[in-house]
């Protein structure tokens, strides 16, 4: 045992030593992810003029189990500075970004956030799930650092007067998708399944309940599960099946999404299926047999397969270089470093400023400019950091995105 | 009165019968031996005496007080202490440390004294380093006192888990097999110990063995035990002689 | 009728726990290891299945195969280069070396095969069995399954009680050191073991995603963890004791979601299996061994 | 004797010198600014992960038993703590005052919870210990997941539904929404605090050991009946020591709580992951060895974020280094390579192995 110990002790030590000489030279570690982060985007700094160049930062979960949400907005964003660099970038900056990972955690997060700012970052777009965004702007908040998240839903990631986000947020999707079920009379009678470990799939359920009440909805069933146990939803579907709705509302990601929708099938459960955006992307899942999301419904202001060329060229363009379609969550990153673009180019933002600075100015600009993106067209901003577009509901017929 | 009378005690371990209407007197201050053939249940006697297990039928009066099916913890407490077959030190503490941990009861002072370092931990703490270094020379372990316990060679683990017993300042000691493993010179040194601990202490001992020329050489009276039950009792070398016991043990 | 249709979901749920509960135990009971890397190696045999029938085309037995084996390789390359080495080190030891074995393969699948969910083509070709008008169905993949954990279950017992390595794994079991002595080759024991604990975690694999069928890499953790508590449940080192406890887990979750909370079902799952430790500390399958003093 | 005294007294005085020194350094390193912002938002999640394996490595190290569920204690001490600190912002306003209260509600709500949980715990052995300390996490963790609590001017409303169903007046406040957990909690976290909550722990903790406390729970580690039968109270120490660790995890989750603004009881923070992570600590640092463990929690808490380098491999390069540190500092063959070295430096010490 001794032995043991003083091994251990001895090689702690030594590796202690190793990162006691790390530590206290902090600036050779972040000099290291300085560089290979340029090398990342040599490409597209190679013409840099003298305008300088514009540091983005990105955060989102690259690994872990939200990592298909973080790299898909990695990858998306990375797509469109390379497209605005190509095209002479913003006001003659380049762009350049830095995209950290945070596991989908607060703390890591955080961390992610420092790594970004001693990368001297400017702006930061992220980060993808409400959790870690939530407590990041906490800091951009302090920092007074400007923050744009793509698909941060919860109301609490844009408190402050720094944040914007370009997804909707949980309520309104939940209000949306009970006024849009209301109104066009798809179903009195309502089941929900929804995950109720997840800030988003809980957030999205409250207001649609409530919602429902006032479109004289009647929710007959509200079945849960969580990241623990979400293989088998044969019981949540039975307890729908058996409730007698004629509507299952889905306010989750297409990933349980696929399963379920497989799961009702064998237990001949056929309702209309209504979802949020999380479900975008289940046709777009490897080998997944699009019959089974024959008819279902959602709200999501991105459809990889819509016609205009704008989605057909991002479509392209992603496929090219990541392998793959795109999903919304890619759609929102792109669109948010074109909503970075046209906010700076508004403000006219110079890559010698500070971030601070920076961040004043595009606040300012951010509810003055309009955007048509992939996510919606003249999209427009308020100050309290939403995003006021339409939300398009989509029917899958066909296998593929048919608008309502 | 006798220290330990124990009457009629039994036990079953499902269906076989590992000690049947075992009594025993011991009176203060005598060396009582146990021997028996291997399987005889000496263990499983000092088990049901200390608590272990809990008799199926039977007493045992220590000292005048019953204790019968009482928890080895409180039969401790009411003055039977304990040595092991198999030595059981607590391996991973120092030998100081494993004489201080048998002072347990004999010395108090609160969790949040000792956390917090206050006078009466300095005190306390140093009375029982006392005691300790005390008991650790009358075992010739004052040298080791703080190696780990599980570094010491055999003969003085054996030593060590005596002392450690008697920490707990018990009225009864039990001693299960002391010798075993000991070499003859060890075996002669650990006699002369026990009869020292006797007289220093003024103890009661009861200890199994299957040493022969310690038993006949140290204890004054001898209980055999075969098949779970009583062969033999009475004067060492009166039973040494009997013939029921010699064939027990030789075999016809 | 809707108990019947819960009780039978949570059967086919509890037979997935159950096949992989089978490998963990095998292993447990074996080597002494808790390996937390069963449930990644499930999934690496889910994506080797995935790759072979879905990307390749081949047909699924042929695929089932190559899992297998690539599985079995897997299982004794990770014994031999984390596990071996602390043959002699303490339990615990070992365990946090299984964890980190779970961290590195789910990041290799990362890397491999990217983190969007794959849709796993069922390799089950059974066809589901419909009861009572089509208010009950019975599909495929639970028949299978169930089949497959009995068949496996009763080989694993006929193996290791009546070939000459399954009691050489025996002897192991109960004594490293004297097996030793016997004449056993205890490390070329312990790698049989991981070999068909590995090849036992292909099959689990396949079988998992064909009843659920989304495969990422993180997908056999948590089926893992489920799947150690059964085995645990049943008495860990018990091969009926696996099947049982999985069976039971799978119904109890079940049923806990169906008639008292969706949302506590897991925290249900977790209170059972304490109430029945606190009853039968070893599982209740298990052995209760009690402490020679 | 003496020498024993000293060389006690010495290993924890280095054990407190290394924490100082670091301290002392960060802190000169703060002030001439040349700490980069990753470093210093480390400083208080650093200082959490130390007190989490240090107060682990009772349980393990000191008790013997094998714990999974030690972050449900964190998760506990953080859930009560941050509310408190939200339901009391309004009345106090110093925060030193009221991060001090929360350190006590969150160090006391978890101990209560420690021997709440461990008294049927502890009367299992091994891997069914284990698996039941991980159950109780898991349990910990759902429950605050459908946990809702808000307040209004009619006092308190709890619900484990909805927020809808906490039927709240107009100008209530939900405290704690599900999934969504405590948002908004203060941050009164600092690196001051951190450093000095954790020589609170390591005082305990090494105080604790070498105390009759200690000696008689190290003597139930190494040999229970032997314990039982010089009259030591196994449940009691068990107990008590179990509800130590406990609460110091709980005092671990207050830090944490209050250096992020938002709260959840997500797999990835309070899940059986990290309790394992924080067994990694333990395991990697030597059982039983409080430096050995500080200095692994630190370690293998900045490693991921030194890799950040690496981008898609940095997890990937952290989980081969974590199998590589365990078999370089557990496998005896590595043991007995660096033994040798060892000895080979060592040779004019002196050669008696002592505790």
């Amino acid at each position: 045992m001794k032995k043991k110990l003083l091994s251990a002790v001895l090689v702690l030590t030594m590796s202690a030593t190793l990162f006691a000489g790390c530590g206290s030279t902090d600036t050779e570690t972040t000099e290291t992810t300085d560089a290979t982060e340029t090398t990342d985007a040599t490409e597209s700094t190679d013409g840099a003029s003298a305008e300088g160049t514009l540091k983005i930062g990105g955060i989102g979960p690259t690994t872990g189990d939200a990592a298909v949400y973080g790299q898909a907005v990695e990858n998306a964003a990375q797509l469109a500075v390379d497209e605005i660099n190509a095209a002479g970038g913003v006001n003659g900056m380049m762009l350049e970004l830095n995209f950290q990972d945070d596991e989908a955690d607060a703390e890591k997060a955080v961390n992610a956030y420092n790594t970004l700012k001693d990368w001297d970052m400017q702006v930061l777009m992220g980060t993808v799930t409400s959790t870690a965004c939530i407590a990041v702007a906490e800091k951009t908040a302090e920092d007074n650092v400007f923050q744009l998240t793509p698909s941060g839903s919860a109301i609490e990631c844009i408190t402050h007067d720094n944040a914007f986000r370009v997804c909707f947020s949980d309520p309104n999707q939940g209000k949306a998708s009970a006024q849009y079920i209301g109104e066009n009379s798809l179903a009195t009678k309502v089941a929900v399944i929804y995950d109720s470990s997840s800030v988003y799939s809980t957030g999205i359920y409250e207001t649609f309940v409530a919602e429902a009440a006032n479109q004289g909805i009647e929710v007959v069933a509200a079945e849960a599960f969580t990241a623990d146990s979400n293989k088998d939803f044969t019981v949540q579907l039975q307890k729908a099946k058996d409730s007698g709705a004629e509507l299952l509302f889905l306010p989750i990601y297409y990933n349980e999404a696929a399963l379920i929708l497989a799961q009702a099938k064998t237990i001949s459960f056929a309702p209309t299926f209504f979802g949020c955006d999380g479900l975008d992307g289940i046709l777009a899942v490897e080998n997944f047999d699009t019959s089974l999301a024959e008819g279902v419904m959602l709200l999501t202001p991105f459809a990889a397969d819509a016609q205009d060329e704008a989605t057909q060229n991002f479509v392209t363009a992603y496929n090219e270089k990541f392998g793959g379609t795109p999903n919304q969550f890619a759609a929102d990153a792109y669109d948010a470093i074109y909503i970075i673009k046209a906010a700076a180019e508004k403000a006219g933002i110079t890559a010698d400023m500070s971030a601070s600075d920076i961040c004043d100015a595009l606040k300012t600009a951010m509810t003055e400019i309009t955007v048509d993106g992939l996510t919606g067209s003249g999209m427009t901003w308020t100050a309290d950091g939403e995003p006021n577009k339409a939300p398009k509901a989509v029917k899958i017929v066909n296998g593929v995105y048919t608008a309502m | 009165m006798a220290l330990l009378e124990v009457k009629n005690l039994g036990i079953s371990f499902g269906g076989l019968r590992a000690v049947n209407n075992f009594s025993v007197q011991i009176e203060k201050g005598q060396l009582y031996g146990l021997i028996g053939p291997n399987g005889a249940g000496k263990t499983t006697i000092f088990n049901l005496l200390t608590g272990v297990y809990k008799p199926d039928e039977g007493s045992v009066v220590l000292d005048g007080k019953n204790i019968t099916g009482k928890s080895n913890i409180d039969i401790n407490k009411e003055g039977i202490a304990r040595t092991f077959q198999n030595i059981r030190l607590f391996k991973d503490m120092s030998v100081l440390d494993n004489v201080k941990a048998g002072l347990h009861n004999q010395y108090h002072y609160s969790t949040i004294e000792g956390i917090l370092r206050l006078p009466r931990y300095h005190k306390v703490e140093k009375e029982m380093n006392e005691k300790a270094m005390e008991l650790l020379k009358v075992f010739s372990l004052e040298e080791e006192a703080n190696y780990l316990a599980s570094n010491l060679p055999y003969g003085k683990q054996r030593k060590l888990e005596i002392a450690r017993a008697l920490a707990t300042n018990p009225k009864l000691l039990l001693l299960d097999e002391p010798a075993a493993g000991m070499n003859p010179n060890e075996t002669k040194e650990l006699m002369d110990t026990i009869s020292f601990v006797r007289k220093h202490f003024d103890m009661t001992i009861l200890l199994i063995e299957h040493d022969m020329k310690l038993v006949s050489g140290i204890c004054e009276k001898l209980t055999v035990l075969n098949f779970g039950e009583v062969l033999a009792e009475g004067k060492t070398n009166e039973v040494l002689n009997n013939k029921a016991v010699i064939t027990a043990y030789l075999g016809e | 009728m809707s108990f019947i249709s819960y009780l039978v979901n949570g059967i086919s749920l509890g037979s997935v726990y159950a096949i992989i509960a089978l490998g963990y135990t095998m292993v447990y009971g074996i080597a002494k290891m808790l390996n937390f890397a069963h449930g990644d190696v499930i999934m690496i045999g889910g994506y080797v299945a995935f790759l072979t029938v879905s990307g390749m085309g081949l047909p699924p037995v042929l695929g089932v195969l190559i899992s297998m084996v690539v599985c079995t390789v897997l299982g004794v390359t990770i014994e031999k280069i984390a596990y071996k080495p602390l043959r002699m080190a303490s339990p615990l030891a070992v365990l946090i070396t299984a964890i980190g074995v779970s961290y590195l393969l789910q990041n290799i699948a990362l890397l491999l095969f990217g983190a969007s969910p794959k849709a796993f083509t069922s390799m089950v070709s059974v066809p589901a069995i419909v009861l009572a008008d089509g208010q009950l169905t019975i599909s495929g993949e639970t028949i299978v399954t169930i089949v497959a954990c009995i068949v496996i279950m009763i080989g694993l017992n006929l193996f290791i009680k009546k070939s000459k390595a399954g009691r050489a794994m025996l002897a192991v079991s109960e004594d490293k050191g004297a097996a030793q002595l016997m004449g056993i080759n205890v490390n070329g024991t312990i790698a049989l073991t991981f070999a068909i604990g590995s090849a036992l975690a292909a099959i689990a694999g396949v079988l998992l995603c064909s009843a659920y069928p989304t495969l990422t890499p993180y997908t056999g953790s948590m089926p893992g963890i489920k799947a150690f508590v059964a085995a645990v449940f049943g008495g860990i080192g018990s091969i009926p004791g696996a099947f049982l406890g999985g069976i039971l887990l799978g119904v109890i979750e079940n049923l806990s979601k169906a008639y008292i909370s969706s949302q506590m079902a897991d925290a249900i799952v977790f209170g059972v299996l304490i109430v029945v430790l606190l009853v039968r500390p070893t599982g209740i399958l298990g052995k209760n061994i009690r402490e020679k003093v | 004797m003496k020498n024993k005294f000293n060389k006690q007294t010495k290993d924890n005085l280095i054990t407190y010198g290394m924490v100082i020194a670091a301290f002392i350094i960060m802190q000169i390193l703060l002030s001439m600014g040349k700490v980069s912002s990753l470093m210093e938002g480390l400083l208080v999640p650093l200082c959490t992960y130390v007190i989490l394996a240090v107060s682990l490595n009772l349980t393990v190290g000191i008790l013997g038993e094998l714990s999974l569920g030690h972050a449900g204690f964190m998760c506990v001490g953080a859930f009560s703590s941050a509310l408190f600190s939200k339901c009391t912002e309004a009345t106090i306003t110093n925060s030193g005052i009221r991060f001090f209260f929360a350190i006590l509600v969150g160090a006391a709500v978890a101990a209560v919870f420690g021997i709440l949980i461990g008294i049927p715990v502890l009367r299992l052995k091994g891997d069914y210990l284990a698996i039941v300390t991980l159950a109780f996490g898991e349990i910990i963790k759902n429950f605050i997941n459908v946990v809702y609590l808000g307040r209004d001017s009619k006092g308190f409303h709890f619900s484990m539904k909805d927020t809808m169903s906490l039927n709240m007046e107009a100008d209530g406040e939900v405290l704690i929404k599900g999934a969504q957990g405590i948002t908004g909690t203060p941050n009164d976290s600092n690196f001051i605090v951190g450093i000095v909550l954790v020589l609170v722990t390591i005082f305990i903790i090494t105080n604790l050991v070498n105390s009759r406390t200690g000696r008689a729970v190290m003597a139930i580690r190494d040999n229970r009946i032997a314990a039982e039968s010089l009259g030591i109270n196994i449940t009691k120490y068990k107990l008590l020591a179990f509800s130590i660790s406990a609460s110091l995890a709980g005092v671990a989750g207050v830090l944490y709580a209050h250096n992020l603004s938002t709260l959840t009881a997500l797999p990835k923070n309070f899940g059986y992951n990290m309790s394992i992570m924080i067994l990694v600590f333990v395991v990697l640092g030597g059982i039983g060895n409080i430096r050995g463990s500080i200095i692994a929690a630190v370690i293998l808490t900045l490693l991921p974020e030194l890799l950040r380098g690496l981008n898609d491999y940095r997890m990937l390069i952290y989980a081969i280094v974590l199998i590589a540190m365990m078999l370089f500092n557990w496998s005896p063959k590595a043991i007995e390579v660096k033994e040798k070295i060892s000895t080979k430096f060592r040779t004019s010490c002196k050669g008696k192995k002592e505790v």
